[in-house]
């Protein structure tokens, strides 16, 4: 099942063209903006939406880049939530401390689960990665750990206000904190896919024979992988616990896992912009059925997705790929 | 680290078996390759060639027998630590990375010359940068020796089988390498061509100060461009030996050449 | 020790659930590669027509063939319809269409039937068998499992039919030329794995009771068993499926219930750590 | 001369958005064997995947009498038509037999199948010793054999040939191409091949089409093209 | 004519794990377009805000948010699930919205001081516990006890009552537990456990799918306890009818509503009146489905609250009508059991009568109880 992941072509790494730079300004000015002209729902909305966005570019190295599938990305996500909530809760510390934390210790747990994950192979690995969703949440609720974990109850966190002297609402200011750990994860992720290791990693996805015979220590940089998109997932579960004030074992359902996995593919596998297009399309998608439909709000979510996937097979990002392409090319030959 | 001896043999191949189930398709095999030759393994189909390169890239391990290289067992050394070692590969059937330019197949090629972990390139440190700048100067300079540069761009699942052979090379190239395994370069190549190939290996082994171990059916390059020719049958090593030595040698008639060779 | 026992027949016939929907995975692995995540609903929802179907008033076997029948033509139409526009995509978007189908399913059924359970009936006799260990219709079902077992066995192995939607599977364009009807095989095999999940629906059903969740568990169960087996053998999704129903029984006996989930899958992936293609899968060698 | 088997008119074809083919006509007699030769990258094996219905093709393409472009591969297979294909189309995880039963998999006459079957493997003992291996596992010159055996299997009326010799020992080219010939004249099989060794070309074939950049440049009996010096020297390079 | 509306907000499980109880918040919204269609409440119209959760914590808090920021509702009414529950508590505890009578049995909603602004409704899934302890030890005094609980907040919670009353070497009268997930397709296993732990008393925790099947499953494999099953397993139409009525003969339980399919309320006014009801304005619904009555009846307090509020509908005053319920006495509560709330007791519902099934119909016996609370 990996070992056929059709992604599209990657596309030359280059550095940025000046174009790209001014857009990326325009972007990153309008999310700062935003919090400002809307409510402060809708800013926690965004909130969620951006710690998604982390999460899916984690889960994107391992699957849409290294080609590991993995249906329990859930589990970290539901890791470092728990490492924030309980950081804070039980030993508290302030809660910009705890997301590094958080990160670290998802990245031991994913580079842990990498290694015998090594073995496994497509659907194999599906399975594992499954499994690993499925019983997170059981393990939370586990007696033995009822003393931090809070048992089926969870653990409530204090939501934090804004620094003292900073004008903002904590909605605001949540939203710029998770906002700058988007700027830095996509700079890094950035970094990390379009030089040496990011080769590696296609490379490993495309032939992993081949790979290992050009020196890449695939064993090595796959276990790796599933570390740093374990750690990218961890921080984005930590940021949504903050957000939510709240972490128990049923946010964690192996449906979050699958949602995830939603928000990669929906967004563009192998696609670094995608992650936003993903984040957008599981936060607002399922509200939008909601208000549709009553009776049968998942069916019509069902349809969203199918309906998506005809349309853009490979992804919102592979369609603006597609587009952006066709615009230059019909330019160039005016 | 033993002293190296340049009289010594660069490859050293000793005895080697391969087993699988109850194949046998390498038997014993034993021959030495010197510093700076050509040398052509040729042989039936099946005899075993392929899973030869196999073993000297770790691919598979050897039931009986060991590989020297440069006088160090190569079974001391994991897979991915060959192209490090020295051992560059292209191989029969392709595997180049399908969904990855012509460009990033060749940098993928310095793999094993640059040293830049995770957390370093996820930072770009500037070590970082120089690394990346002087491996896209060297493979800008291998695609311009195969005449790749065009292609440079484009994925290599859309070329034709030549040049995508072409790339394999570049990407071997890049690693490198002191010993190149190159596994039937010219297959699907018409005789222009295959001449075209045989300048080349000649200048890359002038140039680059090369030892290149060739599997080649096509015996017109075999024979003019090897300096040894080593023959194999049913895992069997039948023949070693110039190459004239080699092409007149019976068995290698009979199994290999036929009739009129 | 009798509890052993106890526990070890009841894993057997929770075992029987899983491999029956684990023998439909392994119908629609061999003809698409793919693991189908809607299976299951796909066999609740067929469930629930024979529900309407008996309701109406047809004796159980009549409406037990008809449902087959429908839920194959059903395959069928689904694959055409639904699944081919995308079969060229990437695996992962395909998959991404397997969930929409899934939810899809599960809402509607919901919203048609409500999510109140509903007593589904047996063909079996209800008196219990091997001495009050096991009820008449798990004995049935398991019998009914393995036949559906032998025929897809047969079928995979001796027929041409079913090595050319091996063949289809794994290499299409090849497959056409060789004159195999490519489209038809998937097809086909969507039909085939959804009259079998049909067939496990109606088996499940008098046990677990008719719900649209009914399946979600079972699922994941036979998911691990498939594969434990090894996802291209049906013998061994079979046997996988009974160990995994025997396992599970035990680890909670020993272990106690909370974790026993969590411990019988550690479990199961640990057995495919050492043995990648499951216990009885093929082991493909790529070679260069 | 005898009716064309096949016979093509104005063959388009196209990857995506790139043409590569421009129009081509050519034919091969019932009976006979022509070749297509060109270089690199002329569209020798779109050519061929273009009467197949492999490729999006405008033009003609016409099989002893019926119109068969338009129609799936699978239909045109059926109708008679067997492929080697460039890279061999090897089902991997399936065993030697199972892709030599597959070869014969639209044939009905059961017993006819198990004697060619026989003669297959007598051809190439190789592949009776590795009938239950992996198909994946042979080596490169082994599937190249299973590739032809394979399309063998079918008994086809037209068999088209890319680079049946890839990766085959000198030997074993020669016999194949004896094989060819043989089997020729006993089905009076027709063949449309396309190979790089273009002197092992002519001598089998009867008619040649030179192609360069997906047009057909020059064409003739193969006898003519063979002692022809000037175009042996610009297009065939030998 | 109409005097504005009155806007209410609730969290809904409509998909997901939970999506069986999604019908209470239909036919809540049904009930109260029948409400609007005879005139409103002191000429107000109910609009109830009914969204989906998929009984995901985040979800419901970012839903809620939704509700009272941007739809800004008067108040939350029954928002369903104590993980979600749990979720927003704070939240709208800081924010003053009056969160009425959430649609779970955990205690801890019943916290005037902590938490002012929320109401239970359930019987206390505690309370629950305690009776059925309460009632063994009296009945059953060397009672051996058996557990079958779900493994999440509320089948902890019933557990935790019986074992309040089960304490110091009481507590020994509990020979075996064992625990279910939701997503396990049966419990055979563990009813075999608890059979062989000698056990000849059987407390079943379960939700409807589950009790069906232990309670078939108890049966068939020839154990014969003394069994209680929990009130939310214990519907004869979504239960015991499937599970078989003959398997079902000699089961308690705990009751403070009526159960429409049981038989004795056949003829019941207050039941006639909402068999009508549904009929009319919930045709979709499932009569069988006990959760339909139960809906209807958290309706009826909301209704009965904002009738109390009269015309000043403010935050304050739905709190305060909330916390000064007087003997509400529904027509689908069972006989003697009445609804009470102060500003010290924010659960509406303490009282409940035991009852045993004789393989027709649920036979009350003895007296109404209350929980230590
Ligand atoms: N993994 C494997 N499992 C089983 N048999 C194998 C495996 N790898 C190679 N073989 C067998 O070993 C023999 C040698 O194969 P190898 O690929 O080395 O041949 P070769 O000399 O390269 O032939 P060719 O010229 O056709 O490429 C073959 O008969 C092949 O079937
Ligand atoms: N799948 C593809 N996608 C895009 N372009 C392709 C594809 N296959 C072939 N081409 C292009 O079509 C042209 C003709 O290719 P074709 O394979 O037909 O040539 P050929 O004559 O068979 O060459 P060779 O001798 O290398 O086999 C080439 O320029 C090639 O780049
Ligand atoms: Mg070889
Ligand atoms: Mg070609």
């Amino acid at each position: 099942m990996a070992a056929v992941l059709d992604q599209p072509a990657s596309k030359p790494r280059q550095a940025l063209g000046r174009k790209q730079w001014i857009g990326l300004a325009v972007l990153l000015v309008v999310a700062c903006v935003l919090p400002f002209v809307l409510g402060n729902y809708r800013v926690f909305q965004l909130t969620l939406a951006l710690a998604y966005a982390i999460a899916i570019l984690g889960l994107n190295m391992l699957t849409g880049y290294n080609g590991q599938i993995s249906l329990g990305h859930g589990a970290f996500f539901a890791i470092g939530a728990y490492a924030a909530a309980i950081l804070m809760d039980k030993a508290g510390w302030p809660y910009w401390a705890t997301i590094p934390v958080a990160g670290l210790v998802c990245f031991v747990a994913g580079f842990l689960f990498g290694l015998p994950a090594l073995r496994l192979e497509g659907l194999y690995l599906a399975l594992a990665t499954f499994a690993l969703g499925v019983a997170m949440p059981q393990i939370l609720k586990y007696k033995a750990f009822e003393h931090w974990t809070g048992g089926a109850m969870g653990v409530v966190i204090v939501k934090p206000d804004a620094p003292e002297g900073v004008p903002l609402s904590q909605d605001q200011w949540l939203y710029f904190f998770t906002l700058f750990w988007v700027v830095v994860l996509f700079v890094a992720g950035w970094n990390l896919l379009r030089g040496r290791v990011g080769r590696a990693l296609v490379a490993i996805r495309d032939q992993p024979t081949a790979a290992k015979a050009m020196g890449i220590n695939t064993a090595l940089y796959k276990s790796t992988t599933f570390g740093v998109s374990a750690l990218y997932t961890g921080i984005a579960g930590a940021l949504s616990a903050i957000a939510v004030q709240f972490a128990s074992p049923d946010s964690f359902a192996i449906f979050l896992s699958i949602t995830l996995l939603v928000g990669v593919v929906v967004g563009g596998l192998a696609s670094i912009s995608g992650a936003f297009y993903g984040a957008l399309f599981i936060q607002f998608i399922p509200n939008i059925a909601d208000q549709i439909s009553k009776a049968a709000p998942w069916a019509l979510y069902g349809v969203f997705l199918i309906g998506l996937m005809y349309l853009m097979p490979t992804g919102v990002a592979g369609l603006v790929r597609l587009l952006r392409h066709r615009w230059d090319t019909r330019r160039r030959s005016h | 680290m033993a002293v190296q001896d340049p009289s010594l043999p660069l490859l050293d191949v000793r005895g080697v078996t391969v087993r699988f189930g109850g194949i046998t398709a390498l038997d014993g095999v034993s021959f030495a390759i010197a510093r700076g030759a050509i040398t052509g393994l040729i042989g039936p189909n099946g005899a075993g060639k392929t899973t030869l390169f196999n073993c000297l890239s770790r691919l598979y391990v050897p039931t009986e027998g060991s590989i020297l290289f440069e006088g160090t067992p190569l079974e001391q050394s994991p897979a991915h630590r060959i192209a490090a070692l020295g051992i560059g590969r292209t191989f029969q059937n392709l595997a180049l990375f399908r969904t990855m330019s012509v460009r990033d197949n060749v940098m993928v090629g310095g793999h094993c010359r640059t040293g830049s972990g995770f957390l370093a390139n996820a930072l770009r440190l500037p070590a970082v940068r120089r690394e990346e700048h002087r491996l896209s100067d060297q493979a800008e300079r291998l695609m311009a020796l195969l005449d790749l540069q065009d292609v440079a761009q484009r994925p290599v699942s859309d070329l034709p089988f030549g040049t995508a052979k072409r790339v394999e090379f570049a990407r071997a190239l890049m690693s490198e390498p002191k010993l190149l395994l190159l596994d039937e370069p010219a297959g699907g190549l018409n005789h222009e061509e295959v001449d075209g190939l045989r300048q080349l290996l000649r200048r890359i082994q002038s140039e680059l100060r090369l030892t290149i171990l060739l599997v080649e059916h096509h015996m017109n390059l075999v024979m003019r461009v090897s300096d040894q020719v080593v023959a194999l049958d049913f895992g069997r090593k039948i023949a070693d030996g110039t190459p004239a030595e080699v092409q007149a040698h019976p068995d290698v008639v009979r199994a290999y050449l036929g009739a009129e060779a | 020790m009798d509890l052993l026992l106890h526990q070890v027949l009841s894993g057997l016939a929770t075992g029987g659930i899983y491999a029956s929907v684990a023998l439909a995975l392994v119908m629609i692995y061999q003809a698409t590669h793919l693991v189908n995540f809607a299976q299951g609903e796909l066999a609740m929802f067929a469930t629930y027509l024979s529900w309407t179907l008996m309701q109406s008033g047809l004796p159980y076997w009549v409406a037990f063939a008809l449902t087959v029948l429908i839920a194959f033509a059903a395959g069928v139409v689904i694959e055409r319809v639904v699944v081919r526009p995308v079969e060229n995509g990437s695996v992962l978007s395909v998959v991404i269409v397997f969930i929409g189908l899934l939810v899809i399913f599960n809402s509607l059924a919901g919203w048609i039937y409500s999510y109140t359970i509903k007593p589904f009936p047996s063909p079996f006799p209800s008196d219990l068998v091997a001495g009050g260990l096991l009820s008449g219709h798990e004995l049935g079902s398991m019998l009914v499992t393995l036949g559906v077992l032998v025929l897809v066995f047969v079928f995979f192995r001796f027929t041409p039919l079913g090595l050319a939607m091996r063949a289809a599977a794994q290499n299409p364009v090849s497959s056409r030329l060789v004159g195999v009807r490519v489209g038809w095989m998937l097809a086909l095999g969507w039909g085939l794995a959804s009259a079998i999940g049909a067939v496990a629906g109606m088996m499940v059903a008098p046990i677990v009771f008719l719900e649209p969740n009914m399946m979600g568990g079972i699922l994941l169960y036979a998911f691990a068993g498939a594969l434990l087996g090894g996802i291209d053998s049906p013998g061994g999704a079979v046997l996988g499926g009974f160990l995994v129903g025997v396992l599970e029984n035990l680890v909670g006996m020993v272990l106690g219930t909370e974790l026993k989930l969590s411990v019988a899958l550690v479990i199961i992936v640990a057995v495919l750590v050492v043995r990648p293609s499951g216990l009885f899968g093929q082991v493909h060698v790529a070679r260069v | 001369m005898s009716t064309p088997l096949l016979q093509v008119k104005g063959l388009h074809a196209q990857y995506g958005p790139t043409r590569v083919l421009h129009g081509i006509d050519f034919e091969v007699r019932e009976g006979g064997i022509t070749t297509i030769l060109g270089a690199n990258g002329a569209g020798k094996t779109t050519t061929l995947r273009a009467v197949c219905a492999m490729v999006r093709t405008q033009g003609e393409v016409w099989l002893g009498g019926e119109r068969i472009d338009g129609k799936a591969t699978e239909a045109i297979v059926r109708a008679g038509v067997a492929h080697v294909p460039d890279g061999r189309g090897t089902f991997m995880n399936l065993t030697v037999d199972e892709n030599l039963r597959l070869g014969a998999y639209t044939r009905k006459d059961k017993e006819q199948v198990g004697e060619d079957r026989e003669r297959l493997l007598q051809w190439f003992p190789r592949l009776r010793e590795r009938l239950k291996q992996q198909a994946g596992t042979l080596s490169g010159g082994e599937q190249q054999m299973l590739a032809v055996s394979r399309a063998l299997m079918l008994r086809p009326r037209l068999l088209l040939l890319d680079e049946p010799s890839f990766g085959l020992a000198p030997r074993i080219v020669q016999e194949l191409f004896e094989i060819f010939g043989e089997i020729n004249k006993s089905q009076r099989t027709s063949m449309l091949l396309v190979e790089q060794n273009a002197a092992l070309a002519l001598k089998l074939a009867d008619h040649a089409y030179l192609l360069e950049t997906g047009r057909v440049v020059i064409s003739g009996s193969a006898e003519s093209i063979r002692n022809d010096e000037s175009i042996r020297r610009s297009y065939l390079g030998y | 004519q109409s005097k504005g509306e009155i806007k209410l907000g609730q969290t809904m499980p409509y998909s997901g794990p939970a999506s069986a109880y999604g019908t209470i918040g239909k036919v809540q919204q049904a009930y109260f377009k029948m409400v609007n269609d005879n005139g409103g409440i002191n000429g107000r119209m109910v609009n109830l805000l009914s969204v989906d959760d998929g009984y995901s914590p985040p979800k419901a808090v970012e839903q809620v948010r939704k509700l009272v920021e941007q739809d800004e509702v008067l108040a939350l009414f029954q928002t369903l699930g104590t993980p979600s529950n749990s979720a927003i508590h704070k939240y709208v505890n800081a924010k003053k919205v009056p969160h009425l009578f959430v649609a779970t049995g955990a205690t801890k909603w019943n916290d005037p001081k902590g938490f002012p602004w929320t109401f239970g409704f359930n019987l206390s899934y505690q309370t629950e516990g305690e009776i059925y302890a309460r009632y063994i030890l009296k009945e059953k005094p060397n009672a051996k006890i058996a557990i079958l609980y779900q493994n999440d907040d509320y089948g902890k919670d019933v557990l935790a009552g019986v074992k309040r009353v089960l304490t110091g070497d009481k507590a020994k009268m509990i020979v075996a537990e064992q625990t279910y997930e939701v997503t396990d397709p049966t419990v055979d296993s563990q009813i075999l456990s608890l059979k062989a732990s000698g056990a000849d008393t059987f407390i079943n925790i379960t939700t409807p799918k589950f009790a069906a099947q232990s309670i078939r499953k108890v049966a068939d494999v020839g154990w014969k306890p003394l069994q209680f099953i929990n009130n939310v397993g214990a519907s004869v139409g979504s239960v015991l009818t499937p599970a078989g009525l003959d398997k079902s003969v000699g089961l308690i339980t705990v009751q403070y509503y009526k159960d429409a399919n049981d038989p004795q309320w056949k003829d019941d006014p207050a039941m006639l009146q909402w068999r009508g009801f549904m009929g009319k304005y919930y045709r979709d619904g499932n009569p069988a489905d006990a959760s339909n009555i139960y809906g209807v009846l958290a309706a009826e307090l909301m209704v009965q609250v904002l009738k109390q509020c009269g015309n000043d509908i403010s935050r304050e005053n739905i709190k305060k009508q909330a916390e000064s319920i007087k003997n509400f006495k529904s027509g689908l509560l069972l006989p003697g059991i009445a609804m009470n709330t102060s500003p010290s007791d924010h659960a509406p519902v303490d009282q409940a009568q035991l009852s045993k099934f004789d393989g027709k119909q649920w036979q009350l016996f003895g007296s109404v109880l209350g929980g230590q609370g």
